[in-house]
């Protein structure tokens, strides 16, 4: 095993990777940006190392810095998280060249399944089922609506070297082609660095249902069942669970079975997923592979038992896999809900700031993985998610039951919005519940204004709070003002309610 | 001497009055009915609230001029005024703006990547008007309402602040 | 389902209990004594109701009060929790006549276990193995000499009414005998009001080992496998867990059948257990029932996947149980640690105070039922457990390293003292990791100076901690000086560094 | 201008010599070695401490005169005294019952169920001398030392505050 493993990441799945070689005994070594120096990931590692400026290209892609960082600490490995270096095979290429181990597949492997055009052809050759759709690269608007054609509208614009939903555009009528093709063109050119796209037929209530697969060393190859991920807005997940409520079982096995050909295909090693697209009649497509971890893990975790983080380190050391194909179950039901620092009412503009007050749900069946405390600051210039919480269950209803309990407990106020009662409102909704959704839910379903406003009992409570709040104040400022030149009062008996400032009763 | 207040929550407007009972208790009476209230507080910015034995547990932060009172069950956005000054002030011209003029302020800060109306043009409510990239994401800002757009203060390319004024539509 | 069910109780399972009620849509009512307005549990229910002065008699176990407090709110059914009113059959019997369901066994059966000499004649009658002994109490010293010479030292004395490790006290020699028997009958007089008691002989090596019962009301009874707690201090658990790693897979199945064979006995309904002690040629004996919901379910409802408190409610109303005998397995396995406001170096002293930080553990297989809060005052008027620390891993080593890394994310601060430590020395003593104790173990193992005391970089690390505050601190009082007459600094700046008062400098 | 500390961990005393270099980097030194500290305040009582790419995460309480400062690593506890006042002082009688005297103070409020011993007792260290009922649980409470017992201030029955002198052994 190793003794010290540098973790090339931040936030929530930083922590998480920590907590994987804590659990194992195994030191851990966090880098930082400057807006991070008292970020979670640094106070809960063994080791912390400055990497450079906050933006993310001058620090955390920085290679030189971070492979400066794993010398200077003595770290045998480093672990990529998701995001960015995780499916970047220059930089797997530069741990084993300065001679680390670089937790995750090779990179002949990220390389295969970065280009999506190469990839699909390659799924296609070993049997596994893929989208109609472009069979290379295109480049004009003409070229796609030839495709268009054939296949028929709504198509999908996809940029060749996006992935995890970006660089994508839903094409539906022939007039909307033009402004697609050069939005998507210029948006992978400045993501990516790379223009080119290709062509795909938008399925019919498509549902986004994914694999997880596992390969070791020494050619064992497994999946751990399905995740459903397609309560999703703007192509970003938002809410996961696993088991899928909407496949049967001689699907499980048979995307099982593709799944692990597709992985055995690129030579894979680690965890990794194979997303696929499913259509009303539960045909199902191979979308793309995710060659790292992914965020929705844990749903994974909790029905299978399976800790995927530690298994990707036993595995970067040579070990062979802990379990067999015959040793996985699936055992009950697990949710995850994203939560991010935005505003859903906003259109999902991220809406980071300070974390005054932050308290997080607890109890049977709930976890959480977070990536910030009290006090902490959700900064601008990195993904504003601040923390998942999943919840398991004897069953479905169980876990959404759990779910919506947690989310009730999540307590997250300061300069900061957050998706919370987005993710309240998602868990209560009938087609939800039903399991009655596809990617398109969000779209069809969701008005800023349907969200709760709390009933009237609670608006009743929440006006008495606001004047309690208000007497108080003008208390508080009568008497400071009696009592000006005295000493000062004690603090405790009267900032409480003082705390959101003055408030200014002749204002408008 | 009870306190009076006008809070406004939604699009109603109630009357409020609060007097101290205890030193944890006040009755605060709402619309002629009389409530009486036991308010802690339990944390930086949190209180514990019993109410006829209803137990609520509030999140209070300030947005703007409002306070937002969170709990489970939701959140309350309530705006708040002194009961005498209002009365004097009242319909000295508030609320200005209410009238025909929106405008479309940027969320965070960001680069604006493209413009996609000009000075002039009829745009219906939740019409994009300008995309901004911002945290590695296209964001697309929409109309406020619809109308007539009369101003455009940015251009593709330009970096813009939390709250810079973008679009005015009439 | 009921609509809205009181809590007889307070403090975590006052929590455990709300959120089953919340899991399952149910209204949840608080009742509190005036030392615990602002307790956790009040925050978190739906309705909470003043039922008295804060000694507990005055309130939580005033029964009137609390059926005024379920009458006023509506509440159709009591949940009494553990401890408190949760084996008084009177009050069970109370709740019946004021039409109101109460959540537990039938009276009857609190009964005939609440007597544990009766208990152990029934149980001896129904086949199940009692350890050797006195059929009947004692009333004098002499007695328990006759005794004593039949079957040896040494010996346990027992109140006859006492139960979860109260009441008793082991001798080992005859010379001891006497004063024994005297506090035993004061003790057991002043805190069950009931001075009897009764002898058993004390086991070599005694390992305590649970089994947990669950029986609906219509004579379908079941168990739900073992709990292992022989973790203990002045018999009371301080970590439990489940598997045990000492029983067999024949000791499992012969101890769940006699289990449920006792719960019949007494026509048992809804959730209990029937307490072993195991002998160290794995002879068992029956120990006490404890007809109620115990500290320690988590373990169990982390290996089964059966969350017990639902379960108890769903049986109350009728249900039949949800679950067969041949539904049940153990996946895993579960550790849970009690963590009590107590000085351990101080004898387990209670030590609480304020807790002015909170930092509960999270992530992969760790679950905490907390009852108190950032902010909050732990009392002294009540039991000083402040928490429940559950994990659970694939097998015991994986839970073991979670639990270790669980009690390092673990912060409890301020003016009480906390066991943490004491629980990081259990976790990794070579004895507790190899399975190998007994109910001595913190006996002969624990001394109070064997607590890790740090390693010699986090010694130098704190000393420079130390060094720096106290520069801020002299920085920020000759700034203070300097600018006395003027305006108040911005806190923010200034408070940092001095949040522990001044420091005097010139204290010897 | 530097400032200086003794800090005593244990029986163990340290020169220490502080000086400030950046906003939040210091130089500490301790016997004679030299540290750059990054020192972070990121909780009402937590630090966040980098020292040669070590990360500590420090919850620092006072308790009496002494620092505790915890981490996951576990609890060191400090004792800082002004360099230059201390030399002063040094020797002057300090430590006064450092010698044959100890005292038995309740940890915490409670009830005397039983005295064990009586005054000119020899008792060993350890062994039991008050049981006091708090919490409902009896506590033994047992000699800080072997010696005599010198007093005895407390009889069953009696109710006993937090920090009261029970027994004097010497």
């Amino acid at each position: 095993m190793f003794k010290r493993i540098l973790i090339a990441n931040r936030g929530e799945i930083a922590v998480r990777v920590i907590r994987a070689c804590r659990d194992l005994g195994v030191e851990s070594v966090a880098v930082f940006s400057e807006a991070d120096r008292t970020a979670l990931h640094v106070r809960e590692a063994d080791y912390a190392v400055a990497v450079g400026p906050a933006p993310a290209r001058e620090s955390y892609l920085n290679i030189e810095r971070i492979l400066d960082a794993a010398r200077a600490t003595g770290a045998e490995a480093i672990h990529p998280g998701y995001g960015f270096f995780s499916e970047n095979a220059g930089f797997a290429r530069a741990i084993a060249a300065a001679g680390l181990t670089f937790i995750g597949p090779p990179p002949e492997a990220i390389e295969k399944m970065g280009d999506k055009v190469e990839a699909r052809k390659l799924m296609a050759a070993a049997g596994v089922p893929v989208t109609p759709g472009s069979p290379d690269t295109l480049e004009t608007a003409e070229q796609v609506r030839a495709i268009a054609k054939k296949i028929g509208f709504p198509i999908m614009l996809k940029a060749a070297a996006g992935g995890g939903g970006k660089g994508m555009r839903l094409v539906e009528h022939d007039k909307d082609l033009g402004a697609a093709v050069r939005t998507v063109a210029s948006e992978a050119k400045s993501s990516f660095g790379d223009g080119r796209f290709y062509v795909e037929k938008y399925l019919n209530r498509p549902r986004h249902i994914e694999v997880q697969v596992f390969a070791d060393q020494h050619g064992e190859t497994v999946h751990l069942f399905e995740r459903e991920c397609s309560i999703q807005r703007r192509h970003q997940k938002v809410v996961e669970e696993s088991p899928s409520p909407f496949i049967t079982a001689a699907m499980r096995r048979e995307m099982g079975e593709v799944a692990v050909r597709a992985a055995r295909a690129v030579g894979y090693v680690g965890a990794g997923t194979i997303e696929f697209l499913a259509d009303a009649d539960r045909n199902f497509y191979f979308l793309e592979m995710n060659t790292r971890i992914q965020v929705e893990h844990p749903v994974t975790e909790l029905v299978t038992g399976i800790d995927l983080v530690k298994a990707q380190i036993e595995v970067a050391t040579g070990m062979p896999l802990a379990f067999r194909q015959s040793d996985l179950a699936q055992r009950g039901w697990a949710l995850e809900c994203r939560i991010y620092a935005e505003d859903p009412a906003a259109g999902f503009a991220p809406a980071p700031g300070r974390i005054e007050t932050l308290r997080l749900p607890d109890g049977p069946g709930v976890r959480v993985d977070a990536g910030v405390y009290q006090g902490a600051e959700v900064s601008l210039y990195y993904d504003p998610m601040i923390a998942k919480l999943a919840t398991w269950g004897r069953d479905r209803n169980e876990a959404i039951g759990r779910m919506r309990r947690a989310l009730g407990e999540f307590v997250v106020a300061g300069t900061l919005t957050t998706n919370l009662e987005f993710h309240r409102w998602i868990v209560e909704h009938p087609r939800f519940i039903a399991g009655d959704f596809d990617t398109n839910f969000i779209n069809q379903e969701y008005r800023p204004e349907a969200v709760a406003q709390g009933g009237d009992e609670a608006h009743l409570a929440a006006v008495l709070t606001a004047a309690v709040m208000a007497y108080r104040n003008g208390q508080n400022g009568a008497a400071a003002a009696a009592q000006a030149p005295a000493a000062t009062a004690p603090s405790a008996a009267v900032t409480p309610w003082k705390m959101l400032g003055r408030l200014d009763l002749l204002r408008r | 001497m009870p306190m009076r207040f006008v809070a406004t929550v939604g699009d109603a407007e109630h009357q409020v009055e609060v007097e101290e009972l205890t030193a944890h208790t006040l009755r605060v009476g709402v619309g002629g009915r009389n409530f009486e209230v036991d308010a802690r507080q339990v944390g930086p910015s949190s209180f514990s609230i019993l109410l006829e034995r209803r137990s609520f547990d509030f999140d209070v932060a300030r947005d703007g001029e409002d306070l937002v009172i969170a709990s489970r069950r939701g959140a309350t956005r309530v705006a708040l005024v002194d009961a005498e000054r209002r009365s004097r002030h009242h319909g000295a011209g508030a609320r200005a703006h209410a009238g025909g003029r929106a405008e479309l302020k940027a969320m965070m800060p960001g680069r604006v990547v493209n413009v996609l109306v000009a000075v002039g043009d009829d745009v219906a409510q939740h019409q994009g008007l300008v995309v901004v990239e911002a945290m590695k994401m296209e964001n697309e800002l929409k109309a406020p309402k619809a109308g007539k757009i009369a101003e455009i203060r940015v251009k593709p390319g330009q970096t813009v602040e939390k709250g810079e004024l973008l679009v005015v539509v009439e």
